[in-house]
């Protein structure tokens, strides 16, 4: 169910914010309630199956986003979720990208942890996300804000 | 979409019928709560085989109500958690430790129907 | 090498024949986890007699299968790992927790019978 | 099971990296695949056991490799496993020699620390193969790869 190629990289310096206005053919699903986590995991579900990925990588794209979108919520809301398509060398794949302007990540490796949470939470969102992608990169600035993008390679 | 929760003899059954907002199951859980110590009831079962997705709040909301309703003295059966689902919440570290499970509302009446055989009428529930 | 999974009454049993490529255990984990909810098994038995290196993906895998067979609320029992792979396991620090283990086939069957005779025909499985 | 002497150096410095091609009698096996990790730790144990190591030994020997091709393939694929015979002062020994052109490990101490993983994994993998064998060194600069190489002695 996963491939075993697998990039990860903590990105904390001087790249560009990327704004979502940027990025204009892609839907951009604004994160500000509950309601909007279904409304963006559903989202999610439809263009992995358009994409043809299987029942179980469609699962695993709704959880992934319900994961990303929930700590919008929780600890930067506001925040967008941006859902696209990549082909490359005539790989498809699906990919996303959890942005907000929020408070931002101090330790990033500590955010990765298992168990590690600001909220008294379970704090397996991040670690847990990064299990079920194939590639996984999250950027933060402390006062600035948080992109978490992933992406999910059809087999 | 409010989940419906319905009294079938000393059971109440909350049968999830679409995906669910953190406030639906909030619903749920406080809904629960209350009936079954109003209806006096001897076991819970929640349905989630509508569930296409079990994140880390849902998770966590499922094992809140299995406990509330022990301390409210009864049993909770969590059935129909669909194999994607089950492998996507391992995945990502979720295994309802403590919470019983059943392959769907048969395995989980039928699991009720032991439990509380074996216990008075008005029943009572052991931590595990 | 594709893991055989037979089907004996209520259980399905998985026998490791050789040693197996991640893949092949990647193919065995979600076949069980899709038969057991097809074949509406109690338990499941993962023989690994044959396996003679258990690395962390290998303990990791048998862990997840076995979260995940509960979750769909059924019994797993990893039977048959031999000492010097015991041995070995623990020094690297697998120590299958949370998974119940047997000597061998028979221990395994006995251990499922017990469980299973307890609950219900359709049972239910609950963390320890 | 196991000789108390034991070795370890962690080297992050200006050794000149290994190359492969260097130790021509040596069968050197390349890693690409979860199928190779199974050839590796196959002729490690066969390997063992025409030296007379113990059942025991031998099992370690084919988790070790298992573990160190494991961590290539994740990491830093492609990469090779070498393993030799050691003889030295009447003693004999197996050799075995994980290297990798990948990425590199930054902090090579935490990396050795159980529960440290970049992969949302265990962690246990390099703490664990260090407490298995005799002699253990990691050598690794960040860019230019990683060369772990491990003994075990006859007792
Ligand atoms: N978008 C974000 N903005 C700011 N902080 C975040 C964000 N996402 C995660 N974090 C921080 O990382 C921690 C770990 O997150 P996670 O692994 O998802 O677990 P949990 O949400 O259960 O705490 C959080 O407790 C929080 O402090
Ligand atoms: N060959 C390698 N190349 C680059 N990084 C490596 C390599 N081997 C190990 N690492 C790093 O060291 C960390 C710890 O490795 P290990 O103890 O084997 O645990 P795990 O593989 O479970 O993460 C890995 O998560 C990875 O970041």
């Amino acid at each position: 169910m996963k491939s075993p190629r697998r990039a990860f990289a903590e990105v904390a310096g001087s790249i560009e914010h990327r704004s979502p206005a940027a990025s204009k053919e892609e839907p951009t699903v604004p994160i500000q309630s509950d309601l909007d986590i279904l409304v963006a995991r559903q989202n999610g579900r439809a263009l992995a199956q358009q994409l043809g990925l299987s029942t179980g990588d469609q699962t695993v794209i709704a959880t992934v986003i319900s994961e990303l979108a929930r700590n919008i919520l929780l600890y930067a809301r506001p925040g967008w979720m941006i859902l696209e398509v990549l082909e490359t060398d005539g790989r498809k794949g699906l990919r996303v990208v959890a942005r907000d302007d929020g408070p931002g990540i101090a330790d990033i490796e500590r955010a990765m942890q298992v168990g590690y949470s600001t909220s008294g939470s379970l704090g397996l969102g991040l670690p847990g996300v990064r299990r079920l992608v194939d590639d996984f990169e999250i950027f933060s600035r402390v006062g600035e804000g948080t992109t978490v993008t992933i992406t999910k390679w059809k087999p | 979409m409010e989940v419906p929760i319905l009294k079938q003899g000393p059971y109440l059954i909350g049968s999830v019928q679409s995906a669910l907002t953190d406030k639906d199951l909030l619903h749920l859980r406080d809904n629960l709560v209350e009936k079954v110590g109003r209806l006096r009831s001897r076991g819970v079962i929640v349905d989630v085989t509508a569930m296409d997705v079990m994140d880390s709040f849902a998770s966590r909301t499922l094992s809140d109500i299995a406990q509330m309703i022990r301390l409210r003295g009864a049993e909770t059966v969590i059935v129909g958690i669909q194999p994607e689902v089950a492998f996507t919440m391992v995945q990502l570290g979720l295994t309802l430790q403590g919470v019983t499970t059943a392959l769907d509302l048969e395995g989980g009446l039928t699991f009720l129907d032991q439990r509380t055989k074996k216990r008075g009428a008005d029943g009572a529930a052991r931590a595990r």
